[in-house]
């Protein structure tokens, strides 16, 4: 992709900014990069709530309409940050969207439901996470040790999955009677969702994950300098291995999700589901080269797309107008981002 | 089997059609079963083919990009296959190669979406899309009589089909006729997913509902899902297509959805038959005409509480 | 501890031996197989024949990290650092310092800060982002990265190649603290005079074969060093000034020049034949005034002309077109195609010529190569090998070769010998000063100050992005410039 | 993407290889590393017309089946050279399909169609290719000197072309009534349908443009090192554009060769195209990340494709289990193909 010349050019203009001054500065350092492309994302973010709030007025910004947006955020927001992290290393996960099919299928199977029933419904949300990290631990399998591209594996992940699911379900909608998984998947807590409350969990946990564990570090090396890492000592292969599989358990959690929010197992789950998530990755200001990794960037990505989603639906727009519409603000949002990135180290300096 | 000696006309009868004939190659290409009316129009059509021992069915793989299709269509007539049945992903795009089809001497039997040329088909099956909008906006009409502040919600299906088109303009001229009209409008795309997303947007937007007509049960099952998620009941809600979980949503008397608008997922089990007919010179027994006719539009009758269990038995599970 | 290793392809025959608490100098011309040897003893390539042994025992390593493990810590000759992660995080790639999976922030900062100081570089703060460092920083950052194991023996593939006489310096003092702990160096370079300072023991590599092994420094004289490595003698003088002609004009005009947060206010002019040194230390910006020159950064003010005539600001096309070629610092990431071969590496700024209407002459572009290929002695000498699979030296003459198939006026030449052998050296030198005397205008940076005075006519000396001063390079020396530079920087 | 891996360590593999045999021969330098990939694909494409032949025998070996074939890949093929070079460069289209949706409908437009018939067919075909190399021109102008990444600018584009083309259209499908057009697009030569003829042009001026002139050369500088082409004076940013726009232009003859073949013009023409065509230029050897492009691989990849469908038609499988079976011999191809590249070298020297 073309971020190569970002990558190859940019780190000098960035340099411009912050010459050499040794000073080890915390809060700066804390803040390094990312939060001027942060500051980019929330601008866009604030500019459509401020366009809802005048469009629509109080039928947008109320308690129960933010929740709305929330919802919807929720399950493409958990494996967003999957994939983010399968982005900031270098790679790439097409397959998300079919995992989540082929996850809700399996899990909502009568044999299944009936087990879940007689034991608990927890076997169900085991099975979706079995079936997700099963998918992601092929697609890390081939991309690692077949060395297969991985936009090739996870493509062909992305078509094989939707088929087996296809397959198994008879092309027909599963109805999850499980009441007990209902109620809790429905319930809230503090008057939140459980929905984002996983949203939540998933964000944080992956935001430490990233940022404060080896784990992490050694993700944003292999995307920055694979050789590198494997020069030092870090098992590149496995730790691919572990990062879609990561991203499978993500699809594996959304699958369970989708399963809660739609009470139905199908094949069409998750349809498309791929092309919001890398967007919002990207769009958060993750390199898809790898080597830079933000989950704050992914969540505000997200709530980007989802609150725009929202907007729409409150005006009341024509849909064609609203894939236009969609084109341009992801331009922009990125043109922004931009804006910010190059701009925000300066600010921090003075 | 096509050059049967028997060139006149049967007079048809039940059991002569059900006989076996000669044996009869039928190829079949559809949509790709991104949702789940699509996904029991396959089946069903499987289904029929299974039926007859006569009948060999050809399934190509089902796609939304048209340049593909045709390239099917070009298969089965290089293949001479006795019959095409065709569900177009877009009715003009496969017209030319329908044409050319029926050319090679091919009947091609044209299924729910129409192709631009009446020489492209020898049989078109078609539900009836419009006549689907009046009958749920009829209905619509007939609950609220008397409120004329009354707010209308749409959610439509993919809004670049035809037939979606279709569907709405038939809901939009019912309503007109009692002095209604649809107030929020959105579009999933037939899908589980899309309709719960939809919808959830749909009920932020919109504080109070009195009506909402949903155009496909499979995307309901999302639908219901959402209205249950947002704990709303003040409205009642109109199915599409009639589908076994929608017609057992209807039949408990607990849910919003109050009724459905069927919409055959039996088109293409219909044009098997109907090309099973065709290919063995055969007519169809309950009419008195010699022949298949030209053109089959299905009826799309309204399923209430009331008469819910004659439906049932034939609805499709999505 | 002995070691005994043969046969990989690129390496015919080679045995090595390194004791606890020496360093030993590994040496060979460009291509000979040093990094070649050292990878294999670090994991990265399984040789094909031989036996490494380690403290007696036979060993294999099947990767990295089993070197690693076994307290072999290299430093690789290309810079193996993550330019996403901080100062800290690359020196502890691999082993970062954890509890239970959670990084250790604190203390990591604090080991690499201690780390930082014994190379003398207590100033660069632990968490810079390294992408922004210069390249010698990262060599700092890499080397510091070695020291962080737990180590028996290091390796070092010629870590001071982009360092200046200071930081060279800094490092030998940390070798002898190493080998006083008993720790092995193996140490490659291409400096004859680091080798004496530093060095026990050298063993000599020519062509994939061992041509001497653990040959004492004290006893060894140069000229039989160089023998050994190329198998002629060498002169390694620097070549007469031909004198310029008085009326040789003014090529380059260098008026006033600024960037922005780097450096301001650069005046020089470059006449026909005549070579400019910028002397200085490592990060004094000369780099940046060469890119600046060149469009490849935008002059925030400032002009910068060629024959008379002024350059589009920020526009490399521009310098190209005036007639000015740059060979860069970075030469992997800046200068190469390491996928393609050597030849359109070579022509990658002037293939347009051997094209009519847009159609290639291949043909054509590849004799013209080659004619460079044989000028540069550049090895090997097949003109479709792909560059990555050539040493660092040989690499290095592909970007001289480029831009003399351009024939430009006017050559600025960042590093033009970084990496290059003794032998390979004296032949660059010569060219250079060739190439000056057929009336090219010459600027050369270089981190070794006596290779800026041997080359130059003019010497600028830079730090921190000031010109301290302009002088004729006979009427100052190596310590003159030092001199200069540490009264600059006390200012 | 993870190809960086497969980039830096592989080609160290390939060097093991042929170590130092320094001479120089054409046409082992010819054959070199492609030869061995193609060498790959076309065993999997003998293999697939094996299956086919086995399976179907004269159903499927027959010339007029061929052809058939051969009309499908042929607008698929077309697309694909342009977006070669685009991923040659480093870039990637997403756009390709929407956009040929967008020209279809502009060029069958009522206005477009009357002013046709009254001067010339061609004018039809003028603006189709006129939308096409516009939206790339777009498409070129924010990647190069927008900064925006191409995977986000070509998405938004995706988006909004579509919307745009719904919009024009109407959502309606609009017939071509030009007699002369479509008498053209569905001619012969020697037997050989013109879609065909179309596909063989472009995929020939492609391979000159690629690999005889000095474009093909930039665009495999830029893609196997931008910032070394940069300073080597090359125009990076207008060769980025103009490359977009070859994109763009192929998208438009493709746009002519579906209002051929459907007589229509609509806004779903080209849905998802841009998988199918991303998944053949990959397949066929053209590396992601970019320095490397192969106009023959690309064919090689479309006609598998192609074949592979015929194939799966011929033999009436289930639509699940072909989805399930595309995906195995998408990754089949690509791990034989990459046998064959470590191989192939080694074969060349015996
Ligand atoms: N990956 C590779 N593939 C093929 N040949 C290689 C590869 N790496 C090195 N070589 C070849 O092996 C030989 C030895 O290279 P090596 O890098 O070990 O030389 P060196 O002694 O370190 O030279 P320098 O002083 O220039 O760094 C050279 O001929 C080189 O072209
Ligand atoms: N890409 C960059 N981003 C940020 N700072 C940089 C970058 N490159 C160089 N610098 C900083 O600019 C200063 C000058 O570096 P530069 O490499 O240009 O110096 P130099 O005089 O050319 O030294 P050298 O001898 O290493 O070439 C250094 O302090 C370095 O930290
Ligand atoms: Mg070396
Ligand atoms: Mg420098």
């Amino acid at each position: 992709m073309s971020e190569q010349k970002t990558k190859a050019a940019e780190p000098r203009t960035d340099a411009t900014d912050e010459p050499s001054s040794h000073k080890s500065n915390p809060v700066r350092s804390a803040l390094r990069g990312s939060s001027g492309r942060n500051l980019g994302l929330i601008i866009a973010l604030a500019l459509l709530i401020v366009v809802g709030g005048v469009t629509s007025g109080d039928r947008f910004l109320n308690v129960e309409n933010m929740l709305t947006i929330l919802r919807y955020a929720s399950i493409i927001g958990v494996v967003s940050i999957g994939v983010t992290f399968v982005i900031t290393a270098g790679g790439i996960d097409l397959s998300v969207g079919s995992v989540i099919g082929l996850t809700t299928v399996v899990a909502s199977l009568t044999s299944v439901q009936l087990a879940a029933t007689q034991s608990s419904w927890i076997l169900m949300v085991i099975v979706a996470l079995a079936v997700g990290a099963g998918a992601g631990l092929i697609n890390g399998v081939l991309i690692a040790y077949g060395n297969v591209v991985a936009f090739i594996a996870t493509l062909a992940m992305l078509v094989g999955a939707r088929g087996l699911a296809e397959l198994i379900s008879g092309r027909s909608t599963q109805i999850v009677s499980n009441r007990d998984f209902l109620q809790v998947m429905r319930s809230e807590l503090l008057g939140i969702p459980i929905l984002i409350w996983i949203f939540v969990i998933v964000a944080a946990a992956g935001w430490f994950l990233l940022n404060r564990t080896t784990f992490g570090r050694r993700t944003i090396a292999i995307g920055g300098n694979l050789e590198a890492s494997r020069l030092a000592g870090i098992k590149v292969k496995r730790h691919l291995v572990y990062l879609y599989v990561l991203a499978g358990l993500t699809s594996g959690i959304g699958g369970v999700m989708f399963l809660g929010r739609t009470t139905a197992g199908t094949s069409t789950h998750g349809l498309l589901l791929e092309l919001d998530v890398i967007a919002a990755v990207v769009v958060g200001g993750t390199l898809l080269i790898g080597g830079r990794g933000t989950i704050m960037g992914t969540v505000l990505g997200v709530l980007i797309f989802s609150t725009l989603v929202n907007v729409f639906t409150q005006n009341n727009l024509d849909t064609s107008i609203q894939a236009l519409a969609r084109g341009l603000i992801l331009v922009g949002a990125v043109l922004l981002q931009q804006r910010f990135a190059a701009r925000g180290p300066r600010r921090m300096k003075s | 089997g096509s050059e049967d000696t028997n060139t006149q006309p049967t007079n048809a009868s039940v059991e002569g059609n059900q006989a076996e004939g000669d044996q009869v190659v039928i190829g079949f290409s559809g949509p790709a079963a991104d949702h789940g009316w699509l996904g029991a129009i396959n089946s069903a059509a499987t289904a029929a083919a299974e039926e007859y021992p006569d009948v060999d069915l050809r399934v190509a793989e089902g796609t939304n990009d048209a340049n593909l299709q045709i390239s099917q269509v070009e298969q089965f007539i290089n293949d001479g296959v006795d019959a095409i049945v065709l569900l177009p992903t877009d009715g003009a795009a496969l017209t030319p190669v329908a044409i050319q089809a029926m050319e090679a001497g091919i009947p091609v039997i044209n299924v729910d979406r129409e192709f631009s040329s009446p020489f492209a088909a020898r049989t078109t099956v078609l539900g009836d899309n419009y006549g689907m909008g009046v009958s749920a906006g009829t209905y619509v009409c007939e609950q609220l009589e008397g409120n004329d502040e009354a707010v209308v919600a749409e959610i439509a299906g993919i809004d670049s089909l035809p037939l979606t088109q279709d569907r709405s303009k038939g809901f939009a001229d019912a309503l007109e006729s009692c002095g209604l009209d649809v107030d929020n409008r959105v579009a999933a795309d037939f899908t589980v997913q899309g309709g719960e997303a939809t919808t959830s947007q749909l009920l932020s937007a919109a504080p109070k509902i009195d009506a909402i007509w949903n155009h496909d049960d499979d995307q309901g099952v999302g639908v219901l899902a959402a209205i249950d998620n947002a704990g709303r009941d003040e409205f009642f809600m109109v199915g599409g297509a009639g589908s076994a979980n929608a017609m057992r949503e209807i039949e408990s008397g607990e849910s919003v959805l109050q009724a459905t608008v069927i919409y055959p997922s039996t088109q293409a089990a219909d044009g098997i038959r109907l090309a099973r007919l065709i290919v063995q010179n055969k007519a169809m027994s309950d009419l008195v005409e010699v022949e298949v006719p030209k053109r089959v539009v299905l009826n799309a009758p309204v399923v209430t509480s009331d008469n819910v269990d004659q439906y049932l038995p034939t609805a499709f599970e999505s | 501890m002995t070691k005994q290793f043969a046969g990989v392809q690129a390496l015919k025959g080679v045995d090595l031996q390194v004791l606890p608490g020496e360093v030993h100098c590994v040496m060979g011309q460009n291509g000979a197989g040093k990094s070649t040897l050292i990878k294999t003893l670090s994991g990265v390539h399984q040789p094909d024949s031989g036996e490494i042994r380690w403290e007696g025992k036979e060993i294999s390593l099947a990767g990295p990290t089993s070197a690693l493990d076994l307290g072999i810590a290299t430093m690789y000759q290309e810079l193996d650092v993550v330019d996403g992660l901080s100062v800290a995080e690359n020196i502890f790639l691999g082993h970062e310092r954890s509890s239970g999976g959670v990084l250790q922030v604190k203390k990591t900062n604090a080991l690499a800060r201690a780390l930082l100081k014994r190379l003398g570089h207590g100033d660069l703060p632990p968490s810079t982002e390294v992408g922004t460092l210069s390249a010698a920083n990262k060599q700092i950052v890499s080397m510091a990265r070695a020291l962080s194991r737990d180590t028996k023996m290091i390796i070092m593939d010629e870590p001071s190649a982009i360092l200046d006489s200071g930081e060279v310096a800094n490092l030998f003092r940390v070798v002898r603290e190493l080998t006083a702990q008993g720790i092995a160096v193996v140490y490659i370079s291409h400096r004859l005079e680091e080798i004496r300072q530093i060095g026990d023991r050298i063993s000599v590599i020519k062509d994939g074969r061992s041509t001497a092994n653990g040959l004492s420094v004290t006893d060894t004289p140069r000229e039989q060093l160089i023998r050994l490595m190329t198998g002629r003698d060498v002169e390694n003088v620097f070549p007469v000034r031909t004198p310029i002609p008085v009326d040789a004009p003014v090529v380059l005009e260098v008026e006033d020049l600024e960037l922005d947060g780097h450096f301001e206010r650069v005046n020089f002019t470059v006449r026909a034949g005549e070579i400019l040194g910028f002397a200085g230390l490592v990060g004094s910006k000369r780099s940046e005034i060469l890119e600046t020159i060149y469009g490849a950064r935008k002059a925030s003010a400032g002009k910068v002309r060629v024959n008379g005539k002024p350059l589009r600001a920020g526009s490399v096309n521009s310098a190209v077109n005036a007639g000015i070629g740059l060979s860069p610092e970075e030469r992997k990431s800046q200068g190469l195609i390491l996928d393609e071969p050597i030849f359109k590496n070579v022509t990658l700024s002037t293939f347009e010529r051997f094209a009519r209407g847009g159609y290639l002459n291949e043909r054509a572009e590849r004799d013209a190569a080659r004619g460079q290929i044989t000028a540069l002695e550049l090895r090997p000498a097949d003109p479709d090998r792909p560059a990555r699979t050539l040493s660092g030296g040989n690499q290095q003459k592909i970007l001289l070769a480029r831009w003399l198939v351009h024939g430009t006026p006017v050559l600025l030449l960042d590093e033009p010998t970084r990496g290059v052998d003794v032998g390979a050296r004296a032949e660059i030198y010569a060219l250079i000063r060739k190439l000056a005397a057929d009336g090219t205008a010459i600027i050369v940076v270089s981190s070794e100050i006596e290779e800026v005075l041997g080359l130059a006519d003019k010497v600028l000396v830079i730090d921190d992005g000031k010109v301290l001063t302009q002088t004729n390079a006979s009427d100052i020396d190596e310590h003159g410039v030092l001199d200069l530079v540490m009264k600059g920087s006390a200012a």
